[in-house]
């Protein structure tokens, strides 16, 4: 592998800009039996919630057409058992140890931050923007002044690199990346899952117990693309994008519409070690093309 | 990727699937079957059936779109075969009395578990249940590898077992039915072990996402990984 | 067929509550020669403006995973050769004539509506969410107080049953609906497309001219399911629902989340009398399941 | 649905396909074709190559999705055949030396016209220029057709042509080609008229959705419904 795909995201030295995206990768340990996971450019832990949390009933997964619905509802150990557990295995190695981190209220937020900031890590994603929790979560994340409470609270105490990750229900995107740039985040990542429905005809019922769930895949590419292209040309700090890559040409897309940093996410369902794929068309786009770095096409559209 | 030896309709929607596969697939796992690119998005989790060092099989059922794509492929196309995945159905050493309880599409895996339960200990009885909504099938096959073969169609196969005949029971079939078992084995004081083997709805199939969470008495386990076959009592035990 | 499928919508009676959607089954005569267009429910012309229009340069249309992007840009006759070429024979035939109305701007909107207060017709649907015009169109639509502005005034001169079409960019669609309730309209439907962004890797430009387009098909259909639900269950106008209904099981998970009429657009270009399979499976669905009328299943989601 | 008779590969990704089907297709017209469900959501739109009562045939070049999929069938297998749309070549009656000109698989139309023509006077001279960037293909099969069959190869085939050679010249392939062909006409002050056959992106191939919509000098014009053929003047003539 060249230098070409190597990347600065806030600062931070990627050695490619392909990350997993939260929840969809555990916390690495499954997936680096398919791959060697310290060929990625880096890492989103599942969404972190203080205290443990049992996650949604009822059925958490759906599929539609090139896209699926997930209502898992932040299940996760808690931070002190992510600690305890995982975060050094994942700090040892040679990737971005991005840590995404989710509440039920502002003190959730504020105590799981607390704890994190006693321990190393790369990047802080904060979660703002998960439709599947009934309170907290996306409530947090679709009217910019209320995001700002949270951002600016989180901001004051985060001593770690900020990333906000954005919703794309949010009332307006781009006046919510714009605040987070005002706030003082280091950068943002878009899309979460976008708020979906799905209905049992046998049942006559919604086939998720919260009605509603997120929706990902293929799907929302278009849309998140766009999102991703708005955003990164109304902010001066850096964008990771995502919603729906699942080839390196989407990939690609995403770096000329203004991405720093992409992930992927569903497209992980497909084949357990698609991110390779695109790590290795990315770098061979790069080559056949005569470009010596990725920063050539980026944000060229 | 495997080559697919055959893959031919046993009757009705069930199909019968061989493949090429190095592997050393235990009774109770399962892989995950994908033959077509991105459209639809999810693998489907399909039960070993069958499975030796050069091949594995697969009995399923046509539902929607994915088993539809797989049942039209024909001997010589590749599939992708992730797997094997899960825990499988324990080895049940020293039990002299096994009974393996099938419903539906669920008789599956039950198949290579007779195999295996037999083939560890040929002095074990292992009698196999089967009840079928529509017409009964694979019944000589299931004979060869039984000791006996409980057919039940169009009602209760739970209704034909007397638990306490039993040192172990394995169950997979609709949850109804396996929550049906597991009560009639507490109602009548079965001693024996109920084995469950679990159908979540599943996205990565190896742990990393959380989707087929099952939640039990040990706590949240995921099918995909800790399971597909968990103790009856760790899962019905307190609903 | 039986009755079972008559809707009345804000007091217009429908034989059936399928429509074919605007933009996608022209003024009706070519589908004509497919099938009797009188066994639909009803049709929404081509989105007219007071004057003819070109529409957009470059590519219109772009495939993407179960979904199409279009950007066609109101290109129309103009509501004068409307009139003339083809509203009566709409008129002439037995099914709810709806007709789509534009504009780049409030004059255009309001004259527009003069020349068709002068007519004859069913519906008149007020499209203030077309995301494919630079002026005018979505950009009306997104913000409900902008919106008001252009319902209101439309409303005051508007003498034929008005519904408006509500667009999924919107910042926030239920309020925009309470605002339509509120200024008088007769019902709201939803939704147009999704504002979406296609990539040409070969010529590293946008696909589109105007770099978005619009998103719809099978793609947005759990999003725009999701948003009839939130409107159904907050305004007490009736509403048509669409977006990316393809077979009679999207119909009914539309009238189950409220809609009291749908809305067939992508679909007509999968198989152009993909509505009377439409139409016959909603019919056979209540036989089997023993409902005398629609109404039976409606909103009880 | 027509049912398929044979559907074989050309050379390079160039595949020969006919269909069982009822039709009245003229030369020039085109079917929107679809073997597949709702993935990908549009119909492919392929000239006729060639056609009698009872069939009709494509000739395609694998692009992405759609055709590759259409690759993939096999004799038997059921395809939609939505058609035949559009206008179609003109019937030039009265002409004496006609001119066909092809690029790629924009040589598709111009087998049935050549025959087309032919068969409508057989006194006229149909002369068919074929430029290929790979292989050439069908050569043996446009010489049954036509008088002279000129074939060009990684050139440009508008260089092989004089257009005041000829009383009408038809053309289909890539629009720059297309292009150069009209403007060379324009430059030797040919007076035979130039017939160009437009491919512009399709949704409802009916006339029903404006995406395929074509700006000439008479106006907005549906390539699906008015077209795909034009006269080269009104589509490049005030560019
Ligand atoms: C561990 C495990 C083992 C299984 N073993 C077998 C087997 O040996 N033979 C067999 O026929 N079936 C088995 N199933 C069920 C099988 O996975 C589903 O029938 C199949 O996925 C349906 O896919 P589809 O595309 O035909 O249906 P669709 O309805 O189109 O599927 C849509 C989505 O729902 C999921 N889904 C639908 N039904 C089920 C179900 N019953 N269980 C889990 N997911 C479902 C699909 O995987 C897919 O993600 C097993 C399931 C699990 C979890
Ligand atoms: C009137 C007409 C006649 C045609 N005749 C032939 C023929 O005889 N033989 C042949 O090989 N091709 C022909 N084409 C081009 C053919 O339609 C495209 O090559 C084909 O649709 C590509 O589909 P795909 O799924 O392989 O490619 P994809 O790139 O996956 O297609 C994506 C979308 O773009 C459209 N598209 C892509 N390329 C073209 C193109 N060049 N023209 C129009 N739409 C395109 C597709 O229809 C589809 O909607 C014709 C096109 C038109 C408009
Ligand atoms: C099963 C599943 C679980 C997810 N969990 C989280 C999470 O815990 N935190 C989070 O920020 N995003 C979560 N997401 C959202 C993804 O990280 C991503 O933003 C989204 O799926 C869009 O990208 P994709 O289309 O590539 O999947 C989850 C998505 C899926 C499918
Ligand atoms: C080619 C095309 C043209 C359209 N033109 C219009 C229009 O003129 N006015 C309008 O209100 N909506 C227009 N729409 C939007 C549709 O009416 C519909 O709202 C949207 O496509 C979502 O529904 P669907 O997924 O069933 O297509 C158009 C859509 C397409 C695909
Ligand atoms: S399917 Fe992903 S954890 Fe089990
Ligand atoms: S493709 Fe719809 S009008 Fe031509």
């Amino acid at each position: 592998m060249s230098s070409r795909l190597k990347t600065t995201f806030a600062g931070v030295e990627f050695k490619n800009p392909v990350v997993l995206a939260s929840g969809t990768c555990g916390f690495g340990r499954e997936l680096n039996e398919y791959f060697d996971i310290e060929r990625l450019g880096g890492l989103c832990s599942k969404g972190l919630l203080e205290h443990p949390h049992g996650g949604n009933d009822g059925i958490r997964i759906w599929e539609t057409p090139s896209g699926i619905m997930n209502s898992v509802g932040l299940e996760n150990p808690g931070v002190d058992a992510f600690i305890e557990k995982d975060l050094d295995w994942i700090n040892q190695k040679n990737l971005v140890n991005i840590v995404n981190l989710g509440g039920h209220s502002i003190e959730d937020y504020l105590k799981g931050m607390e704890k994190l900031n006693q321990v190393d890590l790369d990047i802080l994603e904060l979660n703002i923007s998960c439709p599947n929790v009934k309170s907290g979560g996306m409530n947090f994340g679709t009217k910019t002044e209320v995001a700002r409470e949270i951002v600016r609270k989180i901001r004051e105490i985060c001593r770690h690199k900020l990333v906000v990750k954005l919703s794309p229900n949010a009332e307006d995107i781009v006046s919510l990346a714009k605040m987070c740039e005002e706030e003082g985040a280091d950068g943002v990542s878009l899309t979460n899952t976008f708020l979906a429905m799905a209905i049992d005809l046998q049942k006559k019922k919604p086939v998720f117990n919260n009605t509603y769930a997120g929706l990902s895949g293929p799907a929302i590419k278009p849309i998140a693309l766009r999102m991703v292209h708005q955003v990164s040309h109304a902010v001066n700090i850096p964008v990771m994008g995502l919603g729906g890559i699942t080839t390196w040409q989407d990939a690609i897309e995403f770096i000329m519409a203004g991405a720093t940093v992409i992930q992927v996410g569903t497209a992980t369902f497909m084949k357990p070690d698609i991110s390779m794929d695109i790590i290795d068309g990315m770098e061979k786009y790069l080559e056949d093309n005569g470009y010596e770095s990725i920063e050539e096409i980026r944000g060229i559209i | 990727m495997g080559k697919i030896l055959s893959n031919q309709k046993v009757d009705q929607d069930f199909f019968l699937m061989k493949a090429e596969q190095d592997n050393d697939a235990r009774m109770g796992q399962f892989y995950m079957l994908r033959a077509w690119d991105t459209y639809p998005v999810l693998s489907r989790p399909i039960s070993v059936f069958d499975a030796d060092e050069k091949s594995v099989s697969f009995l399923y059922k046509v539902i929607g779109k994915g088993t539809k794509l797989l049942s039209e492929l024909e001997a010589g196309a590749e599939i992708t075969l992730d797997g094997p995945h899960g825990n499988g159905f324990p080895e049940l050493a020293g039990k002299k009395k096994i009974a393996l309880v099938g419903g539906g599409v669920g008789i599956a895996p039950l198949f290579l578990a007779a195999k295996t339960y037999k083939a560890a200990d040929p002095e074990v009885q292992v009698d196999v249940y089967l009840g079928f909504s529509g017409e009964p099938i694979l019944i000589e096959e299931y004979k060869a590898v039984a000791d006996n073969v409980i057919v039940n169609v169009g009602g209760f196969v739970t209704d034909d077992i007397n638990p306490c005949d039993y040192d172990a029971i394995c169950t997979c079939g609709p949850g109804i039915m396996m929550k049906v078992l597991y009560e009639k084995c507490q109602k009548v004081g079965a001693t024996a072990p109920l084995y469950v083997s679990m159908e979540n709805r599943m996205a990565c199939g190896i742990g990393a996402c959380l989707v087929c969470t099952c939640k039990t008495s040990g706590g949240n386990k995921k099918v995909c990984k800790d399971g597909p076959v968990f103790l009856g009592s760790e899962v019905f035990g307190n609903e």
